[in-house]
């Protein structure tokens, strides 16, 4: 297996002990994206299951990005019975309530032109969390991703590993159920590995 | 009372004679009249659509179309004043000191002078239209008549830049006189007299129209107040506009 | 030379406080300023829409969107006198020869520059901002708002560039307003009425009085923003 | 209703191949595109260098730049008119009420939107793609060319908003090409001739050719340009 | 020493045997770069040597990237004697002589909204190579990182790794002096990180 070309798609344990099927978060069937003639994507059944860590593997264009895309509904497919934690969804019309419940970050990450705080705070806001709460849940993330050196640079000026771990911070504060991490490890040093060992546990 | 709305040609409001006579009439009638100075065609398009309600203007023929097809009613003569021809000072058709119009725009012809056209149906236009058609020539017969399609201001800045001759009312002259490079060559002819008339907009086809205002509007124009207003106006001591509302 | 001695003379009236000159500068900016600030928000939000949406028939809008800057102010002042006046549609309100009838034709005229604009700075940003507000859980409001704010430099220059056009148009305010003296003349009016008169430099003085105030609108605009256009 | 009627009557002419008509169009067109090409790769350039140079003053130029957006154009037209007035500087040439200064007046009036636009698509790309062209080994020239067709949406707007202006202005035009019949008489001029005359019908008329025709053009750059404006 | 953050800088050996002061290609002393108050990047003393491969490495933030940019002059910094190839250079003007002579990849490479060959050509032909050169040339980098099935499809929509590859393709048509590689093997996969080995040799 190679690391680099490897994209890992993790899910939180749930709390409690539940039975095999209620452990299932995202299933689907016959899972198909082509752009003209090409078909970029065919997956026949997907499972993922609360708990535990699927790592996407496969050559470059393989299509690992764009699965992952889907997933987050960024990307249109075509789908039989997308259900996401017991709840039929049609990916076309992805609710904001499953997209709170996950964790996207993408390849090679965006930062708003904010500071890092706002950055971080920004799905929080989003989700109306109050203000007290927020704070307490970006200071948090700020020292989990150790990025109490940059609070005050501009997010543009950051460098690539230390863009990716201000966006990890911004998925984490959102503590989702399902993180789709795009090549999460590629830009990160040895603490940048550990942290995304911490979240996704692999 | 409600605001009169007067449109009316630029020469009545550039020149300044509105300046003096509106104030004369607000305060002896206690109606504020709202100025809205275009061409003589707009002007009348304004009325007949009943967006103002009254309407001062010079294009005898026009006027009299506009209370023909009802637009307008109790069209009264207020004044005239007089149009020029003015040219370049060098004068390279020799009119200097003529009389004739008609003779005049002869000779710009025949010397193949410049001659620039206000071009825009405006009442001096159409006065000028008619000394062609006099003379029984087209005029653009002559390749240095330039149609301008502009106001009397305009088109006297134009001459002057191209040293041309045109066609002008004394009033708007005198007002640029400092501004431009010509003189009035011809000036007198009968036919050269400039008629302004003045008329309310028909209540019949727009009940709501300020049909009182206009009415004391004209009344206190054609008065012997009014006339006399009008006589007094001057510029540089000249007196530009002669009043001859018929009592 | 006259120019100069007569800008000067403009200047100093406008800081001199004259009445009459500032209520020409007064009307100018009222019906400007509210112009715009009614049109952009609307437009604002087409231009944006064009920019991430897609349906049929989108490219036709946008390039005849792009060909109504060509749409003279004039024609746009006279259709809308022809609703306006007493014999059109509208004529009932009474619009004619009124700010307010100044202020919807700056708006028309307004639009077409906001819309492109903003579309056309949309489409720059990196498709990556959208994505991010969405999957962070932004609704369609805030992930708006979110790339608004990412392209901000772009929605200015469509603000700059709108405010320009409208603060300096003259046919459509000539067309429905009048260039009624104290009531419905504003800055490009008066200028346009100082050239028929042939008084040119009273003209440019006040041309150059406009632009110290589009410098100040401007400046304050791109203050109140923050930043400044800064290159990367 | 008069106004379809009207305009129907003008695209008739139009496509009659109405002598008069097709004059004042070719006026139209000659002289605006003819600006827009000789003031277009001058104001890129200098939009381009704005956005990708750091010099001293450059934010204030920035600012005046969006500032003269307001500068009406008839005061464009007024100080063109002093430059080439008998008595003028530039008196010699003789180039008043020609249909060359006329062009020279919709060139000053193009420049600050081609470079102000120009500047915000430029400073809106990626700085990766000057980059890669400069360690690719492009020198400056190329390095420009190639942001420029990255940024090329940009490029085009600025150009269609260029375009729109100058062939819809009327007060540059009027100012120092005189609206002489068959010489200096365009699109606009013409339109707000027909307004004088109380022809308002005409005149929308006349403005919904001018659309047509800027319709045509604009179908026509964007289809040059190529595949067209997409979302992303 | 840890891959994910290690940037490597390669040189190619040079054709016949000199002695060891003609191999170096790259030579200057204190390399410094601040912005503002702080320094991001303080450089003793460097040398880089012909045929010879370097790894940089350090955490994130280290000034990996800066360094590589500073080199391909792409960001200031003052420096005191820059050698290049023997020449002296002003780091601030560049020479593009000496750009040709190095092949930078930027971490996450852009591709010119243009054709795949037009990507790849691009340097060669800002270098004025021949047409029928510059075609075989193109070619060779095309079947030498594999992209030979990519050719049609528009470049943004290539996958992460197969930017990469055409990016590395652009900088190997130009054969250059010295490489100066932005995390290259981040984005690929098994036979992309063979292609990076073959261009530096590690
Ligand atoms: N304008 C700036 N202001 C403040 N700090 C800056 C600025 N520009 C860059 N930096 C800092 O300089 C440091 C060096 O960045 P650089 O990109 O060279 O790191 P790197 O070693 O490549 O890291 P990575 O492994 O994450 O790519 C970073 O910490 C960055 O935040
Ligand atoms: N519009 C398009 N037209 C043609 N092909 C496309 C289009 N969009 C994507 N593709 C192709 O789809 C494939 C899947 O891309 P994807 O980004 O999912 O790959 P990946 O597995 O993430 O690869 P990598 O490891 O390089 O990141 C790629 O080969 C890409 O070129
Ligand atoms: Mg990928
Ligand atoms: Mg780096």
């Amino acid at each position: 297996m190679n690391m680099a070309s490897t994209v890992p798609v993790a899910l939180r344990d749930g709390a409690g002990d539940r039975d095999a099927h209620d452990r299932v978060v995202v299933s689907c069937h016959g899972l198909k994206r082509s752009i003209g003639a090409q078909v970029i994507l065919d997956v026949n059944r997907l499972r993922l299951a609360r708990g535990r860590i699927y790592l996407l593997s496969g050559p470059n264009g393989a299509g690992k990005t764009t699965l992952l895309r889907v997933l987050a509904g960024l990307d249109r497919a075509s789908c039989a019975a997308f259900q996401f934690d017991g709840e039929a969804i049609d990916l076309a019309q992805y609710p904001q309530s499953v997209r709170r419940r996950i964790g996207f970050v993408h390849h090679h990450p965006l930062l708003f032109s904010t500071s890092l705080h706002a950055n971080i705070g920004y799905g929080l806001k989003a989700a109306g969390v109050a203000r007290a709460e927020a704070k307490r849940r970006i200071a948090d993330a700020i020292e989990w991703a150790g990025l109490g050196g940059l609070v005050d640079r501009p997010s543009r000026a950051l460098s690539a590993g230390e863009k990716q771990r201000v966006a990890l911070a911004r998925a984490h504060a959102l503590d989702p159920v399902l993180y789709l991490l795009d090549e999460p490890k590629a830009n990160l040093d040895e603490r940048g590995r550990e942290m995304v060992t911490s979240l996704i546990g692999c | 009372a409600r605001d009169l709305r007067l449109a009316t040609t630029t020469s009545t409001d550039n020149s300044g004679l509105l300046g003096y006579l509106l104030p004369r009439f607000e305060a002896a009638h206690g109606i504020k009249v709202i100025v809205i100075s275009v061409g003589t065609g707009k002007a009348l398009k304004l009325g007949e659509n009943g967006d103002v309600d009254v309407v001062l203007v010079h294009s005898r023929p026009d006027e009299d179309r506009f209370i023909e097809q009802e637009h307008g009613v109790n069209r009264r003569d207020v004044m005239y004043n007089d149009f020029v021809i003015v040219g370049p000072l060098v004068d390279p058709a020799a009119l200097r000191g003529g009389r004739d119009a008609v003779k005049a725009f002869g000779k710009i012809m025949d010397a193949r002078s410049v001659f620039v056209s206000r071009g825009d149906d405006s009442g001096t236009h159409k006065m000028e239209l008619r000394y062609w058609s006099e003379l029984g020539k087209q005029p653009t017969g002559n390749s240095g008549y330039r149609s301008a399609g502009r106001g009397m201001g305009e088109v006297l800045l134009m001459a002057s830049e191209l040293s041309a001759y045109a066609l002008t009312d004394r009033a708007t002259f005198y007002a640029m006189k400092d501004k431009v490079d010509l003189e009035i060559l011809v000036q007198g002819d009968p036919r050269l007299f400039n008629p302004y008339g003045v008329m309310a907009v028909n209540p019949a086809k727009y009940p709501d129209i300020n049909f009182d205002a206009a009415m004391r509007f004209i009344d206190w124009l054609t008065s012997s107040q009014g006339q006399q207003a009008i006589s007094e106006f001057k510029v540089d001591g000249k007196q530009l506009f002669f009043p001859n509302a018929a009592p | 030379m006259e120019l100069i001695e007569t800008t000067r003379q403009a200047l100093r009236l406008l800081f001199a406080g004259d009445a009459e000159l500032w209520r020409i500068v007064w009307v100018s900016l009222k019906i400007s300023v509210g112009a715009l600030l009614l049109m952009s928000p609307v437009a604002i939000a087409v231009g944006y829409l064009l920019a991430t949406q897609r349906f049929p028939g989108r490219r036709i809008i946008v390039v005849v969107t792009q060909a109504l800057f060509a749409f003279p102010t004039v024609v746009v002042g006279l259709l809308l006198y022809m609703l306006l006046s007493r014999q059109g549609p509208l004529g009932s309100l009474h619009l004619l020869f009124t700010q307010t009838a100044m202020m919807i034709g700056q708006m028309l005229i307004a639009a077409p520059i906001l819309v492109a604009f903003t579309l056309s700075a949309v489409q720059g940003a990196d498709a990556r901002v959208r994505e991010t507000a969405i999957v962070l859980g932004a609704g369609r409001w805030r992930t708006a708002l979110t790339v608004l704010t990412e392209v901000r430099f772009g929605v200015m220059a469509a603000l700059f560039n709108g405010f320009g056009r409208v603060i300096s148009e003259v046919g459509c305010a000539l067309m429905v307003g009048g260039n009624i003296a104290g009531m419905t003349r504003n800055m490009p009016t008066a200028i346009a009425l100082e050239t028929t008169k042939g008084e040119f430099a009273q003209g440019v003085a006040l041309g150059i009085v406009l632009m110290v105030l589009a410098l100040g609108v401007n400046f304050a605009m791109s203050w109140a923003q923050g930043a400044g256009a800064q290159p990367q």
